[in-house]
């Protein structure tokens, strides 16, 4: 171990980096890039799972019909995508986005499958004696039942996508976290590489914290506290 | 005999050396006992160099003198002078860098691929223009970038030479090799872009295995640029069985970029083309020191 | 206002998998505007019925018409489920107000105000009484003004005050809206008191084993006659029959 | 598009590769090798994971001390994870599965977690009215009400931990699906990375029809059939 | 057999979250081998009570001792929720065996027999009529031989023939094993039949309001004695506070 002081850098050094970076270097508009990416994937992965699920676990037989091609979905190579989807809409920004959903959707639809089969009968009989529109029956029944699976599959979710995004930055890409960590991997700049890596999980918890609590405590405050 | 463990990437033309030195046993001639330790692309020899599970990798200068100027005491001996060049295809109407502005180029790697910058040095000479504002750039891995070229995706490919030497069956021309260009930009010496890497402590520790490894690797270029019967074992471990024109082109391209001699003292055209990467490329190609790291290339070795 | 609807119910098979049949060749017409009591020993089939008639459960053979309509097809009926059945992630004005878009917050608090739940409007269920629980349920029925209200032992789990308060509200609702309604019991009480029929099933498949009709209307009972008709249940319906 | 046919082999060239690299290929050492590595790493992940999300949905206060380094756990870089393990432990076995492990712990916490957050109070009064002791407990009233949970993250698991695997073989291993196919990606033949993960998907079918879903159906068979 | 144990119960204040208390300085003890009946108008805190004397609830002011143990750590009793509270997983047979790992397959059909379900040990939950339900979460309280039993109206969804089968059931275990049996009610008729004493609880914070205790034990009451006693509960206790 001849370069272990390099390699274990203080969180003092990342610390500073990352303010350097962001200050004078390229942080903040690789991050943007990213971020874009990334959100944006995430909130079509998660509205697509999330319909696709739904149907999925309430129609039985599409179910039997897509169920192992949504294997075959899940286990399907980034790069194998990668490679597809470059070669068809050449090194753009669609077509990484797009990667990244098709990496990310049969996840989400596992997900909330799982949800739906695990719903209770007793509310589609009231929904059924109440008449429910599908829409209010969406909000009112089936929607507050999957949120727990929703919630799961958003924490997950957006951990996973910004990791797929880096690979897929790497292959191909002029820009962003993923491209710049394979940059400071090539000078094994660890110290950088978690200043990166820092910037994006502090998004990520102000996104927990700030968003995502408080609209959890909203919506589950109708939960009995546990004893 | 003593051990040395060098690891190679499974896929890449340094294979073709080390077979050969396996196929003459120029290992054992050297009285070496030499492991080889398959690795699947650059960024594992790079973490197995660190692991300390190989004691010599293959890289490329810059990295090692990235690496000793952050503290990292590695060091190498020249490999291969060979480059990418940038290719069109046969009947495209690029007849000079000039005609590039308004075009789509594929380049292997990153921005900060070395090859690009050197391209856009030498556009930059040439046009006094900006070639990454003039073209629009796309980048990607390398397979990928020959791919969009062939398919017609783009008008033009910077890429590596082993790349390149398939396109270039294919039907694809090469408009400027990456030798060219330094050649104009005032480095009339090619380079050594890639050596035998490993750490000043491997080398201090294990300085006999190293030199037998060296001897063997010379001894094996040298059969390698002038006996043909030496390459007839080699025909698979290139991908090229069952295609003659690729066989050919792949083994004359390997032997235009053979280091022939060792001196460490000469470093002149590698200290030329770091500064023209420093001052093109900057820090994010290679770091805060704008010039070449003393102690890059080995002392302890000459040919 | 119009009078609730008629039912016609022929059910040729019902039965869940794996199981003899619940009802078979089962026939019940009932007139627009009764108040029908069903009693039966557990387990018979009470339940099952009711959701059959509220086209909640469609996997029969035959048909049960409203109105003409097929049940599933017909306009939603006010229905207490035999638990309360309450959407825990709603408050208790919430869970009324989900029977129906066209419910504003002021008829859905009207509606636990009849309950005597006024108070009670923005609780989660989980920190209501069991009792009060059911009572948001009957709430939630009646708030729609439905035509045909449909009850699975709505009273039990409430005292006596409060039994003979939600016997007034259903037969007040009756008398004035003119609603058919039908609802599972096992108290003779509430047939005598709110009942103008009474029917009791037995057996499996359930036949229909007697079939009461009650003169008066149910709001205007005096005490000797829900009397007189409770000696009427007591005699002409066999105990165990009776439940 | 000239190349064509080599981009997009058809499904039958893509099953006799699979049949050539299977009967004399390194297709099925290298296989063994994955799967080695991908089923115990699994293993480890799903049992850790569970526990822990147990754990942390029942624990408030251990969930706020490390709810927030879970997120830094969900969205470390797998290279950063390599890196560091490599670097600790060498380019070995137990590096590799260890870093698998890190990779896809904090997913199962997290949706086990939430699973836990879901469970209703209901339950607790009657486990704590019989008096249930902490297995049984856990036998009868938690990996019931987990069970879909679990099933999401087994689903969705077993497909990241071999993408994951993928990665880590990359950057340091000599043999497995991911060393083989980062190979073939480097000559661009896609039949043979086709071959590779058709390969490995028909495992994962196997598992799937093999394994999960009879146990699912018998671990499930309580629940109504949906109307 | 060993008698049922004697509660001590002295509860300084009970309060949910935001709310006004629901006990304040209540007190109560009751002797080994009572079968005590608790009534009240819904919503005033009778199942609350239950959860707090069964060790469920532990976030109240005061003490609660069974034979001078804190309830929580008293042996488990006998529990019968307001609700089934099946756990849906498992058969009928499964959900009593549930209660204790003592219960061997035999013995939990043999619980179930006494309810009535002799032939339904298999069945899942969703399939069983709510009355159904209701007696598996019976057959689950009983199956362990409990020293103490709390019922939270366990006799409501049931046709008047099970109900007095239950009544005898549960008159049968006090007289032969002595158990204390605490059950939570509204129907005047559990009293008159299973009681020896009498509680009614009335008002915010709940006070006791009526404390009767009835001479003969359950087991011998003919049926002169159980219309004495309805007719004592009926006067002795004011109809509002009996509900
Ligand atoms: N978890 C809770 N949070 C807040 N309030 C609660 C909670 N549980 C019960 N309450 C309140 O405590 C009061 C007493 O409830 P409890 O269930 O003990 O009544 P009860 O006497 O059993 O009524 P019923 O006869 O209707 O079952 C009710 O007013 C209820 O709103
Ligand atoms: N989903 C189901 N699957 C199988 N059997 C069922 C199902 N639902 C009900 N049953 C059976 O149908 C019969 C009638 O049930 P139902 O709930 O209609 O009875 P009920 O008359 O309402 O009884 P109770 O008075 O106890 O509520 C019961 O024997 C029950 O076991
Ligand atoms: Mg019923
Ligand atoms: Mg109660």
């Amino acid at each position: 171990m001849a370069f272990a002081h390099r390699l274990f850098p203080t969180p003092i050094a990342v610390a500073a980096e990352l303010w350097t970076l962001a200050v004078s270097g390229p942080l903040l508009t690789d991050l943007g890039k990213t971020l874009l990416r990334a959100t944006s994937a995430f909130a079509i992965a998660m509205l697509l799972g999330t319909v696709l699920g739904i149907v999925l676990g309430r129609r039985r037989w599409l179910d039997r019909l897509f169920s192992g091609w949504l294997l075959v979905g899940l286990n399907l190579p980034a790069i194998v995508v990668a490679i597809v989807l470059y070669i068809w809409l050449g090194l753009t920004q669609l077509a990484l986005v797009t990667a990244v959903v098709i990496n990310k959707v049969p996840l989400v639809i596992t997900t909330v499958r799982e949800g739906v089969r695990s719903f209770s009968v007793d509310y589609d009989e009231l929904a059924a004696a109440l008449r429910l529109s599908p829409l209010r029956r969406l909000r009112l029944i089936t929607l507050p039942q999957l949120m727990p699976f929703i919630l799961a599959a958003a924490r997950t979710g957006l951990s996973l996508i910004w990791k797929i995004v880096l690979v897929f930055e790497v292959l191909g890409s002029d820009g962003g976290v993923g491209y710049r960590v394979s940059i400071q991997f090539q000078f094994f700049d660890i110290t950088g590489i978690l200043a990166y890596t820092t910037a994006f999980i502090l998004v990520v918890l102000a996104f927990e914290y700030g968003l995502l609590r408080p609209l959890e405590r909203k919506v589950l405050q109708w939960r009995p506290a546990p004893a | 005999a003593e051990t040395l463990v060098v690891g190679v990437q499974e896929s890449g033309t340094v294979q073709w050396e080390i077979q050969t030195i396996k196929n003459l046993g120029l290992d054992t001639k050297h009285g070496l006992d030499l492991q080889i330790r398959p690795l699947a692309d650059s960024r594992a020899g790079q973490i197995a160099l660190q692991a300390g599970a190989v004691d010599v990798i293959l890289s490329d200068f810059v990295w090692v003198s990235i690496q000793r100027s952050e503290g990292n005491m590695v060091t190498m001996v020249p490999h291969s002078l060979a480059v990418g060049g940038l290719m069109v295809p046969a009947d495209s109407p690029i007849a000079s860098v000039a005609d590039l502005a308004g075009k789509t180029i594929a380049v292997s790697g990153s921005p900060v691929d070395k090859s690009w910058i050197i391209l856009q040095a030498f556009y930059n000479q040439a046009t006094s223009g900006t070639l990454s504002t003039d073209a629009s750039a796309r980048f990607g891995a390398p397979p990928l970038v020959n791919e969009l070229l062939t398919t017609g995706g783009v008008d033009a490919a910077l890429n590596f030479w082993q790349w390149n030497a398939r396109a270039k069956v294919a039907g694809m021309t090469e408009l400027l090799s990456v030798a060219d260009m330094l050649e104009t930009l005032g480095v009339a010496e090619q380079p050594p872009l890639l050596g035998w890497t490993f750490s000043d402590q491997i080398a201090a520790t294990k300085t006999a295995a190293i030199t037998a490894f060296l001897d063997a690797s010379f001894e094996a270029k040298a059969v390698l640029r002038t006996d043909d019967t030496a390459w007839d074992k080699l025909t698979e471990l290139m991908g090229a069985s069952g295609d003659p024109a690729l066989f050919t082109q792949l083994r004359d391209d390997y032997r235009a970029g053979i280091v022939s001699g060792y001196d460490p003292a000469d470093t002149a055209a590698a200290e030329a083309t770091f500064a023209l990467l420093a001052q093109y490329g900057g820090a994010e190609l290679v770091g805060d020191q704008t010039e070449l790291a003393p102690g890059t290339f080995w002392e302890g070795y000459r040919k | 206002m119009a009078p609730g609807p008629g039912l016609s119910i022929d059910i040729a098979d019902k039965r869940f998998a794996g199981a003899a049949p619940l009802l078979a060749d089962f026939r019940l017409d009932i007139v627009p505007g009764s108040v029908v009591a069903l009693f039966s020993p557990s387990g018979i089939g009470k339940s099952t019925l009711l959701r059959l008639i509220a086209g909640i459960d469609r996997d029969f053979i035959g048909s049960i018409t409203i109105d003409g309509a097929p049940a599933h097809q017909a306009p939603p009926p006010g229905y207490v489920f035999q638990d309360p059945r309450l959407l825990p992630w709603l408050t208790a004005r919430d869970n009324v107000r989900a029977a129906s878009p066209a419910i504003s917050a002021q008829t859905a608090d009207a509606a636990l105000a009849r309950v005597g739940l006024a108070d009670d409007a923005t609780a989660w269920p989980h920190a209501l009484s069991g009792g009060m629980q059911r009572r948001v349920a009957l709430a939630r029925a009646i708030a729609t003004n439905p035509r045909l209200l449909l009850l699975d032992e709505p009273f039990v789990s409430l005292d006596r005050a409060l039994v003979d308060d939600m016997h007034r509200l259903i037969a007040n609702l009756a008398a004035t809206s003119g609603a058919t309604v039908i609802f599972a019991s096992h108290q003779p009480e509430d047939a005598s008191r709110l009942a103008t029929r009474v029917i009791t099933l037995a057996a499996r498949p359930a036949t229909i084993a007697h079939d009461l009709t009650f003169e008066h209307a149910p709001g205007r009972r005096d005490d000797a006659t829900i009397a007189a008709y409770a000696s009427q249940l007591a005699t002409g319906v066999p105990h165990a029959a009776l439940d």
